[in-house]
């Protein structure tokens, strides 16, 4: 195997259109599949000295996330807390202490597990992804990516995420079986915007239902511009139920996550009523 | 005056080396010119090994040597009868070792033992132990037991019609526990070689070195006085290392090459080199008079053994000795059964077979409490052992009988705050 | 909703092997010159701190500090058999044998001190902060060290082997009546627990623990074993289960097979009581397997006062609870 | 195999590493470090954290070539008998090591929590300590220990 360890995205470029080689960003995935067998590289691109792919910044009326930005950085980063509570909250409780300094939130996409717990806040937020290859150069919004098979190109690097700064209140839950080191059984990511009384744009993406997160049309209909209520929030608990059921069809976590899903989509709601991301 | 030392907080001596990493577990010892050996194991739950070939792992570079079955003097081991073999030619699980190989390095030895070939008969397997007690399902160890039923325990006592007949109120339950792995944190590990003297020295984590001791010398056809368990630190055990893992196999991988020999189990194979937790089905019917003391109990238990005896006896005869909670029942009909199947075998673990009916006899005193309209702890103060009670099994329990204290020490934390919303 | 509920579980232990098993433990002692000792026992140490419990024992009985005496275990080259490290008997058993072996050691030294002081007998002699003397004599006192030492040049050596076996009886096998185990550790245990109703997650909150010891011979190590005990009686209660699909383990990681981690542990008080066993080390009775037993009642004793349905098959999984959430809402027996 | 600098308790090294090899074992086999556990070889128990230029990983989930240039701390680094880390005195004192195991990356975990925040709360003491399995002790006394080191440290 042969192992690159590039300190410009140019040579990283470079390097995956002429060897074949896997990108490697944290490796808390990686590492361990190569371990067991699951994957076998002829190659590694090794994306942890380019550190232009770790910043967090502002640019554009847009938040934009490194691919290799950690979740430990996101979760301690005040651009990140202000602009997408959401994003913030996943970091918070994803894996363990360890797993957030060394996995990075583009490893979560390209791993793209069913339960990556950085992807339904992306989606929720409306993140797009800046995507690269040594011929061509691309922003695709994450709810498209999330529809391609397979999702990127071997060549292709996940350059970093693009939020959009839309004053947009947020929220996340997750349901695990412990409280560290828990895999999403499910997980609810919200995003909304508030005038005056009415919540509009209604973003809701689930996460451990189905193959990949996904971003739900249908709660954005039946959501936006009402007014935000008891009975607002009663409606979305029983949409959430039906696509849960609808998504999950006859797969045996069915009848336990279409019930469960309630509880994770009212904690991710009551997350952005009390804890607002409503600040900002 | 000095305080007592008895009573006293003494720092432990051995913490200290463990806070500076210092501490040797056995996968941090090494020799020169040690080789690695890794098991392979059966993917069958039950099968007949037909044929083992290692020509394809011996002509990997680095490789030394595969054994197997026919390479062990006494190809038994046991806690209570030697049932188990030490490379098996007849296979009652999955995971039971079939070959061993040793070679040069760890990965060497790893990508070997994918080499080996194993041709196996697959054999019909029984995993639910109602059904692996009836007659019509084969025993799985026909020199042991004629069925797969390893023991029965009954406890009799008092006069069960009578019993009853004083009840006002009954309970009758159903109750199940899991298959639980002990999950220490520490991998087995061993070191084994033949050292200056020609003893066979094997360092490990156990525990029960003279055990281990005898087992491996058994199984070499070796004296207890030519072998040599050293434990080193042990990272946690709780009843999983107990029955013997790696011991047998890494001494016999050095009696072989007589070069060291090192084994250290991934968590994978740790989780199919050890006991089990036993899984109990628990049937109970528990009566009480409206005054909420405890007249009758029938209790059934049965326990899954998995594919080999090792402590089911003695796990299952504390499940039924302790089946009625520590509480005074006159009249008790109790029958414990350890029944052979093809899943993990089970064995020892922490609270040993007494940690399963637990579940069973307190939730049939809430239910009683709850029946008759008495607090939870009030039904326990009613019924519960005292110097000079008899238990189940008719002992008359003298000395040392604390339970009232335990319980008027924990009352002020059954006051319930208010429910959260 | 979340809703919170208390329960209570009580449990008892046989300790010992029990049933008329022969169970015996053996110790070597042997009291050096300079007035430190060595203990050898077969009795391994596997994290519990056995090895700690018995240079207690040893100092306490020769007037010493514990780092006075160094305990070297579980070799089968240098120590004698003393049994496995299971069903609750090291600090028992074993704290038996090394108690008697001392004793023994310690019974040569009076001897020997007696005749130093010109005592008719042993009865007046005392070892106390490293050193032997009679009592309420300060005149005739020396360090242990000298004694020791003395000793030796005199061809005396204070060395001893001694064994222990544990009360172990069967009973009868046709009707169970016996008197199998001794002594019983009894022991309760309540947890607090707040169950969500939407999602049936359960998390306990708090855990109370009273265990009957015997004799704390070191409440630090009591406390211990007390909060381990509880914590792996959490993860039987609520979370780790193997599963197998025809005898294959579906989740032989700690990735799938999942034990508490430090997140998942509540407040745990662990308290004891302290009732002498008289045929144990200073009282002492065991409590490693003993810990563990109440937690799992405990918490689905709350389970049921949270939220009013009965959990009866391990673990008490979100799924298991919202199923008999739903069967009640039925109307179904629970 | 590929050349990396790496500095480990503060001795620098060059070592020549299998691309495929991990930091835990060439932490183990390399330089003989034998104080960084493998308890689960996936990330899960964290008795192979190391600190890694100031934070901590699994060694066992990271290759060390991706450590290439990085500040690396292992238990062997943190205290010794004459002048015992606060968190190991503290560790030892107050009961919370009993097979040891999980000792040395807990210890680490500690240490790294209380090298960024003096006065940690509960909650943060908590979350620090989350991603170390510990099987033996129910993680109270480990969790009393972090506080105490931190009130001796903040003295």
């Amino acid at each position: 195997m042969k192992y690159f360890q590039p300190h410009s995205v140019e040579d990283a470029l470079e390097i995956a259109q002429t060897a074949e080689a896997t990108f490697l960003a944290g490796g808390t995935d990686l590492v361990l599949h190569m371990r067991t067998g699951k994957v076998q590289p002829s190659g590694i691109i090794d994306l942890g000295k380019v550190s232009v792919l770790r910043e967090i910044k502002i640019t554009d009326g847009f938040l934009n996330i490194g691919s290799m930005a950690t979740f430990a950085d996101l979760g301690k980063s005040e651009l990140v807390l202000r602009n997408a509570y959401a994003l913030w909250q996943a970091c918070q409780t994803m894996g363990s202490p360890q797993i957030r300094n060394q996995a990075t939130l583009g490893g979560n996409l390209g791993n793209c597990s069913p339960a990556a717990d950085g992807l339904p806040p992306l989606l929720a937020l409306g993140a797009e992804v800046h995507l690269m290859s040594a011929e061509k150069e691309e922003i695709v919004p994450l709810a498209t990516l999330l529809g391609r098979t397979p999702l990127l190109g071997q060549e292709t690097l996940i350059r970093g995420f693009c939020i959009p700064l839309k004053e947009l209140k947020s929220g996340f839950a997750k349901l695990g079986r412990r409280r560290a080191l828990a895999i999403a059984r499910l997980s609810v990511a919200v995003a909304l915007e508030v005038n005056e009384n009415k919540v509009e744009n209604v973003r809701v993406a689930l996460g451990a239902v189905g193959r990949r997160a996904f971003l739900s049309e249908s709660l954005s209909q039946v959501l936006s511009g009402q007014e935000l209520n008891q009975e607002w929030l009663e409606k979305g608990v029983l949409e959430v139920q039906r696509i849960v059921r609808e998504a999950l069809g006859t797969r045996a976590s069915a009848p336990y996550k279409r019930v469960a899903v309630s509880g994770v989509f009212r904690e991710a709601l009551e997350s952005i009523i009390t804890e607002g991301g409503i600040q900002a | 005056m000095k305080s007592s030392v008895i009573g006293s907080r003494v720092v432990r001596e051995d913490a200290w080396g463990k806070v500076f990493g210092q501490t040797k577990f056995p996968a941090d010892v090494n020799l020169p010119g040690q080789i690695y050996a890794v098991v392979i194991r059966s993917p069958h739950p039950h099968a007949k090994v037909l044929g083992i070939n290692s020509e394809k792992a011996m002509s990997l570079e680095g490789v030394v040597t595969v054994l197997t079955a026919k390479d062990v003097p006494n190809n038994s081991h046991g806690v209570l009868f030697r049932d188990q073999p030490v490379l098996a030619e007849y296979v009652r699980m999955v995971g039971d070792p079939v070959a061993v190989v040793g070679a040069e390095t760890e990965e060497i030895a790893r990508a070997a033992a994918k080499l080996v070939v194993v041709e196996y008969e697959v054999l019909p397997a029984v995993f639910d132990p109602e059904e692996a007690m009836t007659p019509a399902v084969l025993p799985l160890h026909p020199n042991l037991r004629p069925t797969n039923v390893l023991y029965h325990m009954p406890i009799r006592r008092g006069n069960m019609e009578e019993g009853w007949a004083k009840a006002d109120i009954v309970i009758e339950k159903e109750y199940s526990t899991q298959h639980v792995d002990h999950a220490f944190l520490q991998p087995e590990a061993v070191l084994a070689y033949v050292d200056e003297r020609g003893h066979m020295v094997v360092q490990t984590a156990t525990q029960y070195a003279h055990y281990d001791r005898g087992e491996i010398a058994h199984a070499l056809g070796l004296r207890f006085s030519q072998v040599q368990v050293k434990t080193l630190a042990v990272g946690g055990a709780f009843g999983g290392r107990e029955d013997i893992s790696l011991q047998i196999i890494a001494a016999l991988m050095a009696r072989y090459t007589l070069r060291p020999v090192k084994m250290e189990n991934t968590r994978e194979e740790s989780f199919y080199s050890h006991s089990k937790r036993h899984p109990m089905k628990m049937y109970y019917k528990t009566g009480a008079t409206k005054d909420g003391k405890l007249v009758a109990l029938e209790a059934k238990i049965i326990g899954d053994a998995g594919a080999y005896a090792s402590w089911s006896i003695n796990v299952l005869r504390k499940s039924a000795v302790h089946a009625s909670g520590p509480y005074v029942i006159p009249n008790v009909s109790i029958d414990s059964y350890a029944v052979f199947t093809n899943n993990p075998y089970a064995g020892a673990m922490r609270g040993f077979g007494a940690a399963q009916t637990v579940l069973a006899y307190e939730s049939q005193m809430d239910l009683l409490a709850r029946k008759i309209g008495i607090s939870p702890l009030e039904i326990r103060l009613r019924n519960h052992f005292k110097v000079g009670s008899t238990t189940a099994t008719g002992q008359v329990l003298t000395g040392s009988v604390p339970l009232d204290q335990c319980l008027a020490k924990i009352a002020p934390y059954l006051e319930r705050g208010g429910d959260s919303q | 909703m979340k809703k919170r509920g208390i329960g209570l579980g009580c449990s008892w232990y046989g300790t010992g092997y029990g049933n008329g098993f022969p169970d015996v433990s053996s110790a070597f002692v042997e009291i050096h010159d300079d007035g430190s000792a060595t203990v050898l026992t077969g009795a391994v140490d596997v994290g519990q701190g056995s090895n700690s419990i018995f240079a207690q024992i040893v100092a306490e009985e020769l007037g010493l500090e514990s780092q006075d005496i160094c305990v070297y275990s579980g070799d089968t080259d240098a120590t004698p058999d003393s049994g496995t490290t299971a069903a609750t008997r090291q600090t028992y058993n074993t704290g038996n044998a090394v108690l008697k072996a001392v004793r023994q050691a310690k019974s040569s030294l009076l001897d020997y001190a007696a005749h130093k002081f010109s005592c008719p007998t042993t009865e007046g002699i005392e070892l106390k902060n490293g050193s032997i003397g009679v009592k309420g004599d300060p005149s005739r006192q020396m360090p242990l060290a000298d004694m020791v030492f003395q000793a030796r040049l005199a061809g005396e050596r204070f060395i001893s082997a001694e064994s222990s076996t544990a009360r172990s009886t069967p009973v009868d096998p046709e009707t169970g009546q016996g008197a199998p185990y001794w002594p019983y550790a009894f022991g309760c245990q309540s947890a607090e627990v707040e169950v969500d109703t939407e999602t049936g997650m359960v998390r306990v909150l708090k855990v109370v623990a009273v265990h009957d010891v015997g004799k704390a011979l070191n409440p630090t190590q009591v406390e211990g074993q007390i909060a381990g005990g509880v914590t792996q009686g959490i993860g039987f209660a609520l979370l780790e289960e193997l599963e197998l699909h025809e005898g294959k383990i579906k989740n032989p990681a700690l990735s799938s097979y999942l034990i508490p981690t430090a997140l998942d542990v509540p407040n745990i008080e662990a308290l004891y009581v302290e009732d002498a066993e008289c045929t144990g080390p200073f009282g002492a009775k065991g409590l490693g397997e003993p810990a563990m037993l109440p937690t799992v009642a405990a918490i689905i004793n709350a389970i049921d006062d949270a939220v009013g349905v009965r959990i009866t098959s391990l673990p008490a999984t979100p799924e298991k609870i919202l199923q008999a959430l739903a069967e009640k809402k039925r109307g179904g027996e629970c | 195999m590929i050349e990396i600098n790496l500095v480990v308790n503060e001795k620098p090294y060059t070592l020549n590493v299998e691309p495929s090899e991990r930091l835990i074992d060439a932490l183990r086999n390399r330089l003989g470090l034998l104080g960084t556990k493998e308890g689960c070889g996936e990330g899960e128990c964290g008795a192979c954290t190391v600190i890694m230029d100031g934070k901590t990983v699994n060694s066992c989930l990271v290759l060390a070539a991706q450590a290439n240039g990085s500040v690396i701390t292992t238990i062997e680094g943190v205290g010794n008998r004459r002048s015992p880390h606060p968190v190991q005195k503290a560790f030892v004192e107050v009961g919370a090591v009993q097979c040891g195991f999980c000792t040395p990356g807990m210890v680490l975990s500690a240490k790294n929590l209380l090298d960024r925040n003096l006065k940690p709360s509960e909650t943060e003491i908590g979350i620090a300590m989350s991603g170390n399995l510990c099987r033996c002790t129910g993680y109270d006394k480990i969790l009393r220990a972090v506080k105490i080191a931190a009130e001796e440290g903040a003295k």
